[in-house]
Protein backbone atom coordinates (compact mmCIF):
# COMPACT_ATOMS: atom_id res chain seq x y z
CA UNK A 1 0.00 0.00 0.00
CA UNK A 2 1.42 3.37 -1.13
CA UNK A 3 -0.92 6.33 -0.25
CA UNK A 4 -1.20 9.88 0.21
CA UNK A 5 -4.28 11.06 1.61
CA UNK A 6 -6.36 13.69 3.82
CA UNK A 7 -7.66 11.81 6.60
CA UNK A 8 -5.68 10.46 9.63
CA UNK A 9 -3.25 7.92 9.67
CA UNK A 10 -4.12 4.24 10.45
CA UNK A 11 -1.02 2.91 11.85
CA UNK A 12 -2.47 -0.24 13.17
CA UNK A 13 -4.32 -1.15 9.70
CA UNK A 14 -0.32 -0.36 8.13
CA UNK A 15 1.27 -2.64 10.10
CA UNK A 16 -1.27 -5.12 9.43
CA UNK A 17 -0.54 -5.25 6.06
CA UNK A 18 3.08 -5.58 6.24
CA UNK A 19 3.28 -8.90 8.76
CA UNK A 20 4.22 -11.41 6.98
CA UNK A 21 4.75 -15.17 8.16
CA UNK A 22 8.39 -15.30 7.24
CA UNK A 23 9.13 -11.94 9.00
CA UNK A 24 10.78 -12.05 11.98
CA UNK A 25 11.25 -7.73 12.37
CA UNK A 26 8.91 -5.32 11.87
CA UNK A 27 9.94 -1.21 11.85
CA UNK A 28 8.13 1.31 11.60
CA UNK A 29 8.56 5.10 11.09
CA UNK A 30 6.46 7.55 11.74
CA UNK A 31 6.98 11.36 10.96
CA UNK A 32 4.80 13.43 14.07
CA UNK A 33 4.27 17.03 14.21
CA UNK A 34 6.75 18.80 16.52
CA UNK A 35 5.28 21.73 18.92
CA UNK A 36 8.16 23.63 17.47
CA UNK A 37 10.29 24.61 14.39
CA UNK A 38 13.50 25.67 14.90
CA UNK A 39 12.78 27.75 17.99
CA UNK A 40 9.03 28.72 16.69
CA UNK A 41 6.07 27.60 17.97
CA UNK A 42 3.77 25.77 15.57
CA UNK A 43 0.13 24.66 16.37
CA UNK A 44 -0.01 22.38 12.83
CA UNK A 45 1.71 21.97 9.83
CA UNK A 46 -0.28 21.92 6.08
CA UNK A 47 0.85 20.00 3.75
CA UNK A 48 0.66 20.24 0.11
CA UNK A 49 1.87 17.73 -2.62
CA UNK A 50 2.49 17.09 -6.24
CA UNK A 51 0.33 13.79 -6.00
CA UNK A 52 1.11 11.74 -8.79
CA UNK A 53 4.40 12.85 -9.24
CA UNK A 54 4.75 12.22 -5.56
CA UNK A 55 3.03 8.68 -5.49
CA UNK A 56 5.23 7.67 -8.39
CA UNK A 57 8.69 8.89 -6.58
CA UNK A 58 7.49 6.75 -3.14
CA UNK A 59 6.71 3.94 -5.57
CA UNK A 60 10.33 4.18 -7.35
CA UNK A 61 12.11 4.50 -3.93
CA UNK A 62 10.23 1.48 -2.09
CA UNK A 63 11.12 -0.65 -5.02
CA UNK A 64 14.66 0.10 -4.81
CA UNK A 65 14.76 0.06 -1.14
CA UNK A 66 13.11 -3.65 -1.34
CA UNK A 67 15.75 -4.81 -3.90
CA UNK A 68 18.87 -3.11 -1.87
CA UNK A 69 17.97 -4.50 1.18
CA UNK A 70 16.27 -7.47 0.50
CA UNK A 71 12.90 -7.21 2.75
CA UNK A 72 9.61 -8.41 2.53
CA UNK A 73 6.88 -5.87 2.49
CA UNK A 74 6.71 -2.35 2.50
CA UNK A 75 3.61 -0.29 3.32
CA UNK A 76 3.88 4.08 3.58
CA UNK A 77 1.32 6.67 4.32
CA UNK A 78 1.55 10.34 4.11
CA UNK A 79 -1.14 12.52 4.98
CA UNK A 80 -1.30 16.16 2.83
CA UNK A 81 -3.66 19.12 4.18
CA UNK A 82 -3.25 20.02 7.99
CA UNK A 83 -1.76 17.82 10.46
CA UNK A 84 -1.71 18.73 13.93
CA UNK A 85 0.93 18.99 16.86
CA UNK A 86 1.37 15.12 17.47
CA UNK A 87 -0.41 13.74 14.46
CA UNK A 88 1.59 11.46 12.04
CA UNK A 89 2.68 13.45 8.47
CA UNK A 90 4.31 9.95 7.27
CA UNK A 91 4.36 6.47 8.48
CA UNK A 92 6.54 3.81 6.82
CA UNK A 93 6.45 -0.07 7.93
CA UNK A 94 8.15 -2.52 6.51
CA UNK A 95 9.42 -6.23 7.72
CA UNK A 96 12.31 -8.40 7.05
CA UNK A 97 13.50 -11.77 8.13
CA UNK A 98 16.23 -10.11 10.24
CA UNK A 99 15.90 -6.85 11.89
CA UNK A 100 19.08 -5.03 10.54
CA UNK A 101 17.38 -5.10 7.15
CA UNK A 102 14.02 -3.79 8.07
CA UNK A 103 15.85 -0.68 10.68
CA UNK A 104 18.11 0.23 7.46
CA UNK A 105 15.25 0.13 4.63
CA UNK A 106 13.16 2.09 6.55
CA UNK A 107 15.65 4.87 7.19
CA UNK A 108 16.79 4.82 4.22
CA UNK A 109 12.60 5.05 2.56
CA UNK A 110 11.99 8.44 4.63
CA UNK A 111 15.53 9.85 3.82
CA UNK A 112 14.77 9.48 0.49
CA UNK A 113 11.44 10.66 0.71
CA UNK A 114 12.74 13.75 2.76
CA UNK A 115 15.11 14.54 -0.61
CA UNK A 116 13.21 13.15 -3.55
CA UNK A 117 9.18 13.20 -2.88
CA UNK A 118 7.40 16.73 -4.00
CA UNK A 119 5.59 17.42 -0.88
CA UNK A 120 5.89 21.06 1.24
CA UNK A 121 5.06 22.14 4.29
CA UNK A 122 4.14 25.14 5.71
CA UNK A 123 4.20 25.75 9.69
CA UNK A 124 0.98 27.70 11.21
CA UNK A 125 2.07 29.61 14.21
CA UNK A 126 -0.24 30.23 16.97
CA UNK A 127 -1.26 33.89 15.20
CA UNK A 128 -2.94 31.35 12.36
CA UNK A 129 -0.40 32.47 9.99
CA UNK A 130 1.14 30.01 7.91
CA UNK A 131 4.89 30.26 6.58
CA UNK A 132 6.13 28.11 3.69
CA UNK A 133 9.35 25.74 4.95
CA UNK A 134 11.65 26.22 2.34
CA UNK B 1 2.87 24.09 -29.24
CA UNK B 2 1.08 23.61 -26.18
CA UNK B 3 2.59 22.89 -22.90
CA UNK B 4 1.19 22.51 -18.56
CA UNK B 5 3.34 24.52 -16.40
CA UNK B 6 2.08 23.50 -12.84
CA UNK B 7 3.25 25.70 -9.58
CA UNK B 8 3.13 24.04 -6.23
CA UNK B 9 4.68 25.46 -2.61
CA UNK B 10 6.05 28.67 -2.16
CA UNK B 11 6.28 28.86 -6.20
CA UNK B 12 2.60 28.53 -6.49
CA UNK B 13 2.68 31.82 -4.06
CA UNK B 14 5.11 33.52 -5.89
CA UNK B 15 3.73 33.06 -9.23
CA UNK B 16 0.30 33.81 -7.90
CA UNK B 17 -1.52 30.61 -9.90
CA UNK B 18 -1.61 27.19 -9.75
CA UNK B 19 -1.58 25.80 -13.18
CA UNK B 20 -1.55 27.47 -16.58
CA UNK B 21 -1.50 26.13 -20.62
CA UNK B 22 1.32 28.03 -22.38
CA UNK B 23 1.95 28.19 -25.96
CA UNK B 24 6.00 27.69 -26.58
CA UNK B 25 7.91 27.71 -29.60
CA UNK B 26 8.59 23.76 -30.97
CA UNK B 27 12.00 22.54 -29.61
CA UNK B 28 12.15 24.87 -26.31
CA UNK B 29 13.68 23.09 -23.56
CA UNK B 30 12.87 23.79 -19.66
CA UNK B 31 15.75 26.28 -18.91
CA UNK B 32 14.22 28.85 -21.97
CA UNK B 33 10.82 28.02 -20.70
CA UNK B 34 11.85 28.82 -16.94
CA UNK B 35 13.90 32.05 -18.51
CA UNK B 36 10.64 33.20 -20.48
CA UNK B 37 8.54 32.59 -17.80
CA UNK B 38 11.17 34.41 -15.04
CA UNK B 39 11.35 37.35 -17.63
CA UNK B 40 9.12 37.76 -20.35
CA UNK B 41 5.84 37.48 -18.70
CA UNK B 42 4.58 39.71 -16.47
CA UNK B 43 3.21 39.24 -13.40
CA UNK B 44 4.88 35.67 -12.31
CA UNK B 45 7.96 36.41 -9.95
CA UNK B 46 9.71 32.89 -9.73
CA UNK B 47 12.41 34.10 -6.70
CA UNK B 48 13.23 30.59 -5.27
CA UNK B 49 16.76 29.95 -5.39
CA UNK B 50 16.84 26.90 -6.07
CA UNK B 51 13.99 26.36 -8.00
CA UNK B 52 13.47 22.82 -9.15
CA UNK B 53 11.45 21.19 -11.87
CA UNK B 54 9.77 18.11 -12.69
CA UNK B 55 8.88 17.14 -16.49
CA UNK B 56 5.81 14.51 -17.13
CA UNK B 57 6.13 13.87 -13.57
CA UNK B 58 10.11 12.99 -13.39
CA UNK B 59 13.26 15.57 -12.42
CA UNK B 60 15.05 16.07 -15.19
CA UNK B 61 18.15 18.12 -16.82
CA UNK B 62 16.97 21.30 -18.05
CA UNK B 63 18.64 20.50 -21.54
CA UNK B 64 15.46 18.12 -22.01
CA UNK B 65 13.28 19.53 -24.93
CA UNK B 66 9.46 19.47 -24.37
CA UNK B 67 7.00 18.27 -26.94
CA UNK B 68 3.68 19.39 -27.17
CA UNK B 69 1.40 18.67 -24.12
CA UNK B 70 4.05 17.84 -21.98
CA UNK B 71 3.47 19.26 -18.11
CA UNK B 72 5.96 21.03 -16.59
CA UNK B 73 6.15 21.29 -12.65
CA UNK B 74 7.80 23.81 -10.90
CA UNK B 75 9.12 23.87 -7.48
CA UNK B 76 11.05 24.67 -4.31
CA UNK B 77 12.96 22.20 -2.73
CA UNK B 78 10.69 19.08 -1.63
CA UNK B 79 10.56 19.01 2.28
CA UNK B 80 7.97 16.24 2.86
CA UNK B 81 8.15 13.58 5.52
CA UNK C 1 5.57 1.47 30.48
CA UNK C 2 7.67 -1.36 30.37
CA UNK C 3 5.73 -4.82 30.59
CA UNK C 4 5.78 -8.46 30.31
CA UNK C 5 2.75 -10.08 29.89
CA UNK C 6 1.14 -13.29 28.30
CA UNK C 7 -1.82 -11.29 26.71
CA UNK C 8 -0.96 -10.46 22.84
CA UNK C 9 0.64 -7.18 22.72
CA UNK C 10 -1.15 -4.33 21.90
CA UNK C 11 1.03 -1.75 19.80
CA UNK C 12 -1.35 1.10 19.25
CA UNK C 13 -1.52 1.31 23.15
CA UNK C 14 2.17 1.24 23.06
CA UNK C 15 2.84 3.93 20.23
CA UNK C 16 0.01 5.96 21.93
CA UNK C 17 2.45 6.07 25.27
CA UNK C 18 5.29 6.95 22.91
CA UNK C 19 3.59 10.12 20.83
CA UNK C 20 4.95 13.55 22.16
CA UNK C 21 4.57 17.17 21.15
CA UNK C 22 8.06 17.36 20.98
CA UNK C 23 9.09 14.69 18.78
CA UNK C 24 9.50 14.62 15.35
CA UNK C 25 9.77 10.87 14.72
CA UNK C 26 8.55 7.30 16.40
CA UNK C 27 10.05 4.25 15.78
CA UNK C 28 8.22 1.10 16.57
CA UNK C 29 10.31 -2.01 16.43
CA UNK C 30 8.19 -5.57 16.49
CA UNK C 31 9.92 -8.77 16.57
CA UNK C 32 7.54 -11.31 15.18
CA UNK C 33 7.38 -14.94 15.07
CA UNK C 34 8.61 -16.19 11.91
CA UNK C 35 7.57 -19.71 10.07
CA UNK C 36 10.50 -21.16 10.23
CA UNK C 37 12.99 -21.13 12.64
CA UNK C 38 16.98 -22.01 10.29
CA UNK C 39 15.65 -24.85 8.07
CA UNK C 40 13.00 -25.93 10.46
CA UNK C 41 9.26 -25.27 10.34
CA UNK C 42 7.55 -23.74 13.42
CA UNK C 43 3.86 -23.52 14.41
CA UNK C 44 4.80 -21.22 17.11
CA UNK C 45 7.25 -20.13 20.16
CA UNK C 46 7.38 -20.41 23.63
CA UNK C 47 8.49 -18.00 25.80
CA UNK C 48 9.82 -18.05 29.25
CA UNK C 49 11.01 -15.66 31.56
CA UNK C 50 13.19 -14.87 34.77
CA UNK C 51 10.65 -12.05 35.20
CA UNK C 52 11.71 -9.93 38.35
CA UNK C 53 15.26 -9.89 36.52
CA UNK C 54 14.18 -9.39 33.01
CA UNK C 55 12.18 -6.23 33.94
CA UNK C 56 15.05 -5.19 35.87
CA UNK C 57 17.34 -5.48 32.67
CA UNK C 58 15.05 -4.14 30.40
CA UNK C 59 14.33 -0.73 32.99
CA UNK C 60 18.31 -1.10 33.07
CA UNK C 61 18.90 -0.59 29.07
CA UNK C 62 15.79 1.72 28.42
CA UNK C 63 17.16 4.25 31.13
CA UNK C 64 20.99 3.87 29.17
CA UNK C 65 19.17 4.33 25.99
CA UNK C 66 17.37 7.51 26.99
CA UNK C 67 20.79 9.39 28.19
CA UNK C 68 22.97 7.63 25.42
CA UNK C 69 20.96 8.88 22.53
CA UNK C 70 18.74 12.06 24.19
CA UNK C 71 15.20 10.47 23.03
CA UNK C 72 12.29 11.41 24.31
CA UNK C 73 10.21 8.38 25.44
CA UNK C 74 10.49 4.46 24.95
CA UNK C 75 8.14 2.08 25.81
CA UNK C 76 9.08 -1.82 25.74
CA UNK C 77 6.74 -4.56 25.81
CA UNK C 78 7.78 -8.46 25.89
CA UNK C 79 5.43 -11.42 25.91
CA UNK C 80 5.45 -14.99 27.30
CA UNK C 81 3.78 -17.99 26.54
CA UNK C 82 2.49 -19.25 23.53
CA UNK C 83 2.94 -16.78 20.73
CA UNK C 84 2.30 -18.01 17.34
CA UNK C 85 3.41 -17.08 13.93
CA UNK C 86 2.96 -13.88 12.62
CA UNK C 87 2.41 -12.48 16.15
CA UNK C 88 4.80 -9.84 18.01
CA UNK C 89 6.94 -11.43 20.76
CA UNK C 90 8.25 -7.72 21.51
CA UNK C 91 7.45 -4.14 20.65
CA UNK C 92 9.51 -0.96 21.25
CA UNK C 93 8.66 2.58 20.40
CA UNK C 94 11.19 5.18 21.01
CA UNK C 95 10.44 9.25 20.28
CA UNK C 96 12.35 11.89 19.68
CA UNK C 97 13.46 15.26 18.03
CA UNK C 98 15.11 13.97 15.10
CA UNK C 99 14.59 10.57 13.59
CA UNK C 100 18.27 9.27 13.60
CA UNK C 101 18.39 8.99 17.88
CA UNK C 102 15.05 7.56 17.55
CA UNK C 103 16.33 4.57 15.01
CA UNK C 104 19.50 4.12 16.58
CA UNK C 105 18.02 3.67 20.12
CA UNK C 106 15.43 1.46 19.21
CA UNK C 107 18.00 -0.85 17.16
CA UNK C 108 20.35 -0.44 20.41
CA UNK C 109 17.13 -1.43 22.87
CA UNK C 110 15.90 -4.76 20.36
CA UNK C 111 19.97 -5.34 20.47
CA UNK C 112 20.58 -5.09 24.08
CA UNK C 113 17.48 -7.14 24.91
CA UNK C 114 18.47 -9.71 22.72
CA UNK C 115 22.17 -9.94 24.47
CA UNK C 116 21.42 -9.22 28.13
CA UNK C 117 17.12 -9.58 29.38
CA UNK C 118 17.05 -13.34 30.59
CA UNK C 119 14.26 -14.44 28.11
CA UNK C 120 14.51 -17.91 26.61
CA UNK C 121 12.15 -19.35 23.55
CA UNK C 122 10.97 -22.49 22.67
CA UNK C 123 10.53 -23.52 18.98
CA UNK C 124 6.80 -25.20 18.71
CA UNK C 125 7.38 -27.94 15.72
CA UNK C 126 4.23 -29.04 13.64
CA UNK C 127 4.87 -32.63 15.20
CA UNK C 128 3.42 -30.45 18.14
CA UNK C 129 7.45 -31.02 20.15
CA UNK C 130 9.04 -27.89 21.35
CA UNK C 131 12.96 -27.41 21.43
CA UNK C 132 14.68 -24.84 23.87
CA UNK C 133 16.57 -22.37 20.65
CA UNK C 134 20.20 -21.96 22.60
CA UNK D 1 22.76 -20.64 55.40
CA UNK D 2 20.02 -21.13 53.09
CA UNK D 3 19.82 -19.67 49.52
CA UNK D 4 17.52 -20.37 47.11
CA UNK D 5 18.11 -21.42 43.57
CA UNK D 6 16.27 -21.02 40.72
CA UNK D 7 16.50 -22.79 37.18
CA UNK D 8 15.27 -21.42 33.72
CA UNK D 9 15.08 -22.77 30.33
CA UNK D 10 16.70 -25.80 29.34
CA UNK D 11 18.73 -25.84 32.45
CA UNK D 12 15.38 -26.25 34.26
CA UNK D 13 14.80 -29.26 32.06
CA UNK D 14 18.00 -30.26 32.44
CA UNK D 15 18.16 -29.85 36.56
CA UNK D 16 14.33 -31.50 36.53
CA UNK D 17 13.39 -28.88 38.99
CA UNK D 18 11.96 -24.86 39.10
CA UNK D 19 13.72 -23.91 42.08
CA UNK D 20 14.95 -25.49 45.59
CA UNK D 21 16.14 -24.14 48.83
CA UNK D 22 19.62 -25.31 49.83
CA UNK D 23 22.08 -25.31 52.61
CA UNK D 24 25.36 -23.97 51.81
CA UNK D 25 28.51 -23.43 53.75
CA UNK D 26 29.18 -19.12 54.97
CA UNK D 27 31.41 -17.79 52.67
CA UNK D 28 30.42 -19.88 49.62
CA UNK D 29 31.15 -18.39 46.02
CA UNK D 30 28.41 -18.72 42.79
CA UNK D 31 31.59 -21.01 41.58
CA UNK D 32 31.38 -23.31 44.34
CA UNK D 33 27.98 -23.34 44.77
CA UNK D 34 27.42 -24.12 40.77
CA UNK D 35 30.24 -27.46 41.18
CA UNK D 36 28.86 -28.25 43.95
CA UNK D 37 24.90 -28.48 42.17
CA UNK D 38 27.16 -29.92 39.32
CA UNK D 39 29.29 -32.44 40.75
CA UNK D 40 27.53 -33.51 44.37
CA UNK D 41 24.00 -33.45 44.27
CA UNK D 42 22.37 -36.50 42.68
CA UNK D 43 19.42 -35.95 40.25
CA UNK D 44 20.79 -32.59 38.74
CA UNK D 45 22.45 -32.28 35.41
CA UNK D 46 23.33 -29.12 34.04
CA UNK D 47 25.17 -30.16 30.90
CA UNK D 48 24.37 -26.63 29.22
CA UNK D 49 27.59 -25.06 28.26
CA UNK D 50 28.01 -21.72 29.51
CA UNK D 51 25.94 -22.16 31.61
CA UNK D 52 24.76 -18.85 32.95
CA UNK D 53 24.21 -17.10 36.32
CA UNK D 54 23.03 -13.81 37.89
CA UNK D 55 22.92 -13.45 41.71
CA UNK D 56 19.65 -11.40 43.37
CA UNK D 57 18.58 -10.73 39.64
CA UNK D 58 21.74 -9.21 38.43
CA UNK D 59 24.70 -11.03 36.01
CA UNK D 60 28.10 -11.01 38.86
CA UNK D 61 31.25 -12.63 38.64
CA UNK D 62 31.84 -16.09 40.06
CA UNK D 63 33.55 -15.27 42.53
CA UNK D 64 30.99 -13.54 44.42
CA UNK D 65 30.42 -14.53 48.15
CA UNK D 66 26.97 -15.51 48.25
CA UNK D 67 24.85 -13.78 51.94
CA UNK D 68 21.92 -16.06 53.55
CA UNK D 69 19.31 -15.79 51.78
CA UNK D 70 20.63 -14.88 48.39
CA UNK D 71 18.61 -16.06 45.39
CA UNK D 72 20.73 -17.50 42.57
CA UNK D 73 19.53 -18.12 38.83
CA UNK D 74 21.18 -20.62 36.61
CA UNK D 75 20.34 -20.97 32.71
CA UNK D 76 21.45 -20.71 29.20
CA UNK D 77 22.40 -18.18 26.98
CA UNK D 78 19.68 -15.25 27.01
CA UNK D 79 17.53 -15.55 23.85
CA UNK D 80 15.02 -12.66 24.01
CA UNK D 81 13.68 -10.73 21.65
Amino acid sequence: MIRIQEEPLDVEELIRSTRNAEAGAIVTFQGTVRKHSGSMEVTSLIYESYKEMALNAIHAIVDEAMVRYGVLDVNVVHRIGLVNIKEDSVAISVSSAHRREAFEACEYIIDSIKKKVPIWKKDVKPDGEAEWRD
Amino acid sequence: MKITVKYFGSVKDDAGLEMEIMEVPEGSSVSSIISMIKEERSGLSLRKNPLMFALNQNFCDGNRVLADNDELALFPVVSGG
